[in-house]
């Protein structure tokens, strides 16, 4: 079952999707991460990680209407 | 701002001074480490970098630094107070963008948890940064 | 005062902010690690400290200090700036005595070379303190 | 051959000998340790080291006119 949910861009992969967020309907994060690197290519370049909810997802996890999942590349913070 | 770990611009002296007068009132602290971060005006080929401009996502940085303040105190049970400020939007070279202050009984703990908090800043908290030039 | 590394009565958050702006005019320092030492309130046998009252041979800690400062540079290759003060007379329960502030380029360096300054401090200068209650 | 020399006390030394200096005559700094520790038998539980012209002496020194000998208790700094 896919959910509608929102997805933020942070540092490069914001550069790259062009937009700060948007809406995307996916079922899990894996499903997430092809249709994001599929509609964006230079997503491919940035070894981005994912946050649902504020939370690093370390596994592919499934998604819910309205969860947040948010862009990362590597920070640079300090 | 969202985060009460972050500050609009650069962290001034004048802000610095205020947030090592937070340590000022616990006569049991006896040791106080401070770390400050600052843009370098570093040269990328030929290109020396003027500011930098820092982004976040806010809600997160909330949610990790509170986890790492959290961390700190369980780690090192001397230290009485943890702060971390970190800027975003433009810093110049030379200015501060990252202020952590530890306060402790005694200095062994302090240094080293301020160390550990400066490391897990780096690893933890979702920001990025933007050189210009 | 004889040294330049004392100065009499408490190190005053007036001069820290002085102190601390010794520092600002290095950009290529991205890196400010500050220690700071104070006078706890400790509790001796039950009669609480107000104050300490520090003395110094002081010719020997100017000799001293300056040895601090050129090992410590020689061993951290990243440290732009050393400084070292120390209060000698009285200082309150709460009040500043030492102050110590490492300018580097990066981090790493840095906040190493603050915590080996601050041992040699505390083996090397010859500093005494008498307890006031 | 002894030497007049100028001997400073600190910390819980000054307290011991009290007075901050004094003028002795000594030919090296194992002699004149003891001679300190005879005037002074309060310093015998002080653990001290010496200073000559404001090195630490880290064994028996001879000693010359007008030498400064420091008495320096455990330091306390910082």
């Amino acid at each position: 079952m896919a959910a509608e949910v929102k997805v933020l861009y942070f540092g490069a992969a914001q550069e790259a999707a062009g937009r700060a967020e948007e809406e995307f309907r996916a079922g899990d994060t894996a499903s997430l991460r092809s249709q994001i690197v599929s509609k964006y290519p230079a997503m491919a370049r940035i070894p981005f990680r994912m946050a649902l909810n504020k939370t690093i997802v370390k596994e592919d996890s499934g998604l819910k209407e309205n969860d947040i999942i948010a862009i990362l590349p590597p920070f640079q913070g300090g | 701002m969202k985060s009460r770990y972050l500050t609009g611009g650069p962290i001034t002296p004048v802000l610095i001074s205020e947030l090592m007068t937070l340590g000022n009132n616990d006569p049991g602290a006896g040791a106080v480490s401070v770390f400050i971060g600052r843009v370098r005006d570093d040269d990328y080929d030929g290109r020396r970098v003027t500011a930098i401009e820092y982004s976040a996502y806010e809600d997160m940085v909330e949610k990790e630094a509170e986890e790492i303040v959290r961390t700190v105190r369980a780690a090192f049970s001397d230290v009485r107070s943890v702060l971390i400020v970190h800027s975003k939007g433009i810093v110049k070279a030379g200015e501060a963008s990252l202020f952590i202050m530890i306060t402790s009984g005694h200095r062994d703990h302090g240094t080293r948890a301020c160390r550990h908090t400066l490391e897990m800043v780096k690893e933890k908290l979702p920001i990025w940064k933007k050189e210009l030039f």
